[in-house]
């Protein structure tokens, strides 16, 4: 039981009736999604839970790679095999008054969850900023706000063609110092970027980041999805994105090491 | 679906209620999976790669999927075997489902000091002997290696009175040769298939994916391969023979029951559904239950290949 | 595409308009595949196995298909080396690919025989020595000792002047020792990888599906260990490497370029799309038009793994 | 482009367009289909060509594995991956007066070509003796005939359920002399025990047999389809299906080696 939404810039939005899913998904999580069936990959693909229904689960990507490729040939009525929630969602019960929620590419799919439990729970003023290289490639920003007037949406794109003219992060600077969380999630060097811009005096309370590693399972058994975290000094200590993570405080993560790691992907 | 009747006595005090257990690296400590399903249903647990001191393991990326198959590198990222001994033994004890602690070194000395530490150890069941991780340095060179293998296996025999399965390398010109080096030296039965050596190439850079060059290859593609190592260790020895190598249903565990494996390790198939081994458990109990598995599981002759 | 530029000299005679060949026992002698496809475009036609005495091959089934992979025990079914240095060496002779003889036995004097025969014949470019047949018995000793492999191409080495290569066996625990070997004893290139030994069962009987019990595994599903394999022997020698194993698009080839091979061989892919080694040259034309081909095919340092 | 029928008993009848093999193709001859797409089974099926219009060919199966499921989810608008035609098809320049078929289950898929091909060479009449497990599993009688009073269909069916009560060959014994020809195409026990009836005197002057072996390529590289043919008396020759077949002479088969060898399916 599936719908796929083609939005602009190739991001796909599928929804599937996944209630147990739905029931126990908390934002930041995520789950493993088969990926066509036994002709397809072998192993399952991560995907950050974007979006729930009391019956339903919505998952954001674009294709990348086979496994993508075959989620978007989803239609109606085929079954999507889930196995999840998986992971640590983010910390929303320390978050106050305002919080910003750092947005890059496909670092946006955990939010619109997380916005929703976030004002839930009583947060007052919500930003995202929410970057991408060009404007259609800009998830929509009512799929953040919902309609809620608590929720701001910025936009910036690397060719300027909507929103701030550059990096999302530089819209970060000026209200780093107001709010009570920093969510991000985005690539490596985006939330390395950030990492810099919360670690000083006066940083908010909660800095957290949805971070990806290729996986072999997604529950903590393979050891496969190693990230290094920052160690005793000796090098990096490998935890694991899918049950230490994948939402990581940003500053129990060895940045540097991580920047200095292959791509994670395979093509 | 009951699996009764379904039990298999492996010699030396290591009773499995029934020949489905979980691969070494597949299922961790079994933590995490008994979160997933009914862990006490099956009929062992073989841990992740122990070694004496804990390793961090090898920098990522640690997995890269290919045809039918993944690589993996983890670099037997555990705990040490003290940790499992103290904080993980007293939880395994409290299970029904016997835990074989998967031991890994690079010296001799190194498989001596955790098996002596994990003997008499309540809740550790036997320990596997893999002498044939592909991804430290000197890790295969026991598995590789017929009279090594026999001296390692004759030294650990001498700390422990708990069974000791070696888990074989199928990297080698004789899998046959090392399975009765290994029996002669008092193993109490002996694990195949570990992976097999191979790369996989990042496209956009041209150099290999994972940064130790080479993994191990597991799953679906090398099954074939896995048959046939099994069937040539069958002709060999005389001991237990518990097979691994690319099953993800009761078919592809049957074929190697078929070849005369007493046992049997459901290893990548868990990690795209942990309910693998509950499937192929019940598929067993099932043809069981219909007479469909001869004595010692329907070994048919078949010749060393 | 055109396809300028991209020969390939292996020495000792053996020149390739271009890397891209078709690998023993996957095109016969040719005259089939150029029923269907434009052969000559290609860079080197590998013969079937050919012995010094016609033989009708294994009874059947011969082939049996695996998870993105097949086995064959076809047997080495050829008519002999008399009848093809007779009769297809000058229809060779009007081609323009380069056919080199694959030539196999079970006794050194076979290899000799054949070599001595197909020396100095018009239409054979070289030999290439399947020392590494896992499908008759005998057919992988060569293959699988060092020292044997050496005396082997030693006695070839004396009574041919054309270029030899040697197709290597993976099924080994050395394969850079192998390697070595054959090149100190004066092989003019090394192929990698012949086929692994698998076995597939028959499930309604229990029995294997080939009457052999075992076959030779190709196809993507080995893609990555011949990978690895292949940057080992490259690491091993200085002699060209020409390789096979998976070869089923451009990408795929090229992986083995990334790995430091010289030439490649597309095998098993033919079976389903007989235009594979075409699709190949014309991805590799491209890639090179666009620069995108380093020296020796972009040879990047990959340390023996 | 493709259209899929489904016969009764799960035979299923797919139609695609394939003007090249349409206009190429000779009786008995076979292609070797793709089966899925990159998911699917590395090696092609083949199955023989069982009719053709002038831009389209007909194959007719059922479901005994993987590549036959994936061949019967072909939907209309799918393209249908074929190589072919190959192999050699039944010798029709000799065939006068009154010819047999023997058809056993799926070996039916040949004759619908040949028995149009035997017409437009002037055969006056056609006997297709059409044999199945019962009667929802016989091919229909008019897809043989298509309407052509020239050609007679003699059923029989192993249950009695219609037609003859029993084997199919028991209907030949007394055709067998009078006939010029006599073709055959089903299960390799009914062949041999069709090769019986006609290697005495007075058997008619063709009498040739499709028959079928696993196949690598199918167009005569790998030497994978290996049928025992007369030899010398030394054993068995091995003669290749795919190229000096499919279609052999009955006389031709060493039929004690074939039925002594494992069955072709490999379930
Ligand atoms: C916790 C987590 C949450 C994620 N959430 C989303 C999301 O909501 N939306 C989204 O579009 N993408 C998300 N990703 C990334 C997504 O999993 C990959 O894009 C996807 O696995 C690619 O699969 P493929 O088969 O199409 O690509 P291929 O490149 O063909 O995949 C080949 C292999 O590489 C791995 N791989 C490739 N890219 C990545 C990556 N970025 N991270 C981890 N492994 C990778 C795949 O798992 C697979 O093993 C998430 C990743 C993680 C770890
Ligand atoms: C010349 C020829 C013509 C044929 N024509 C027809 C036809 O018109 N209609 C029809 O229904 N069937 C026909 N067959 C048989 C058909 O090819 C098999 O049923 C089909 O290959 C089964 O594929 P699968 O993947 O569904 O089965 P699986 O059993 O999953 O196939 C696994 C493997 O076994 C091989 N195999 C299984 N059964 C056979 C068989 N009977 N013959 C050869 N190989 C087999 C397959 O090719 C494959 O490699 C023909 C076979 C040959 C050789
Ligand atoms: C991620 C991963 C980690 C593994 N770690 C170990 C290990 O620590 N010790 C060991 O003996 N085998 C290890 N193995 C090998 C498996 O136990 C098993 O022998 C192999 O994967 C073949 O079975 P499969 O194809 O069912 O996976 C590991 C396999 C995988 C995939
Ligand atoms: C049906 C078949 C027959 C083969 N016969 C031979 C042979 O006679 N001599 C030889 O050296 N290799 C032989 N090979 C091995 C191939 O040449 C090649 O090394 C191997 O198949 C790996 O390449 P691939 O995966 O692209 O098929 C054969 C392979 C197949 C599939
Ligand atoms: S993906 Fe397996 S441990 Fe994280
Ligand atoms: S199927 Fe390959 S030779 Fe006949």
């Amino acid at each position: 039981m599936v719908s796929v939404e083609q939005l602009d810039g190739g991001l796909i939005e599928v929804t599937a009736r996944l209630p147990r899913l739905a029931a126990a998904a908390v934002p930041g999580q995520f789950a493993q999604l088969r990926c066509g069936d036994h002709g397809g990959p072998l192993l399952r693909r991560p995907f950050s839970v974007a979006w729930t229904e009391s019956q339903t689960c919505s998952f954001v990507f674009e294709v990348v790679g086979e496994g993508t490729r075959l989620l978007a040939e989803l239609t109606a009525g085929d079954v999507l095999d889930s196995l999840g929630p998986l992971g640590r969602g983010f910390s929303v019960d320390a978050a106050r008054g305002e919080v910003v929620c750092v947005s890059g590419g496909l670092g946006c799919a955990p939010f619109p969850l997380l916005v929703r439990s976030l004002r839930s729970r009583g947060v007052r003023d919500i930003i995202v900023l929410n970057g991408a290289a060009s404007a259609e490639r800009l998830y929509p920003a009512d799929r953040f706000t919902r309609g809620d007037a608590g929720v701001g949406v910025v936009e910036a794109t690397d060719d300027g063609s909507r929103g701030h003219h550059g990096f999302v992060t530089e819209l970060l600077a000026p209200m780093v110092s107001s709010v009570t969380a920093v969510y991000a999630c985005g690539p490596n060097a985006m939330l390395a970027a950030v990492a810099t811009q919360v670690t000083g005096a006066g940083s908010p309370r909660v800095a957290e980041a949805s971070l990806e590693a290729p996986m072999g399972c997604g529950f903590g058994t393979c050891l496969g999805c190693a990230l290094p975290l920052r160690g005793d000094g000796r090098g990096p200590l490998w935890g694991l994105c899918c049950s230490d993570g994948p939402v990581l405080p940003l500053r129990s993560v060895d940045w540097a090491a991580l920047l200095a790691l292959p791509a994670a992907d395979v093509a | 679906m009951s699996s009764a009747g379904l039990r298999v006595d492996l010699g030396r005090g290591l009773v499995l209620p029934n020949p489905v257990g979980l691969a070494s690296g597949t299922a961790g400590y079994g933590f995490e999976l008994a979160q997933l399903i009914d862990l006490d249903r099956l009929g062992a647990l073989y841990t992740k790669g122990t070694t004496r001191l804990p390793r961090e393991g090898n920098p990522p990326p640690r997995v890269a999927e290919t045809e039918r198959g993944m690589l993996n590198s983890i670099g037997l990222h555990n705990p040490g075997v003290d940790w499992v001994a103290e904080h993980y033994a007293p939880l395994f004890a409290a299970w029904r489902i016997p835990v074989v602690v998967n031991v890994a070194g690079a010296e001799i000395s190194d498989y001596m000091h955790c098996a002596r530490h994990l003997d008499g150890v309540e809740g550790v069941a036997g320990v596997e002997l893999n002498i044939s991780c592909p991804n430290i340095a000197h890790g295969l060179d026991f598995g590789r290696d017929a009279a090594g293998a026999a001296r390692l296996v004759d030294a650990v025999r001498a700390v422990t009175g708990r069974h000791v399965m070696v888990k074989l390398s199928p990297n080698v010109t004789d899998i046959a040769a090392v399975a009765r080096a290994v029996e002669g030296a008092g193993a109490d039965s002996v694990s195949a298939v570990n992976t097999y050596v191979g790369m996989k190439i990042h496209r956009a850079s041209g150099r290999p994916v994972l940064p130790q060059g080479t993994g191990g290859l597991s799953g679906p593609a090398i099954h074939p391969l896995a048959l046939a190592a099994v069937a040539e260790v069958r002709a060999a020895v005389r001991i237990p023979v518990v097979a691994a190598g690319g099953i993800d249903d009761v078919a592809t565990a049957f074929d190697f029951f078929a070849v005369g494996a007493d046992a049997i390790q459901v290893g990548t198939a868990s990690f795209a559904d942990p309910t693998t081994a509950l499937r192929v458990l019940d598929g067993l109990a099932e043809r069981a239950a219909a007479g469909r598995i001869p004595a010692r599981w329907g070994t048919t002759a078949v010749g060393s290949p």
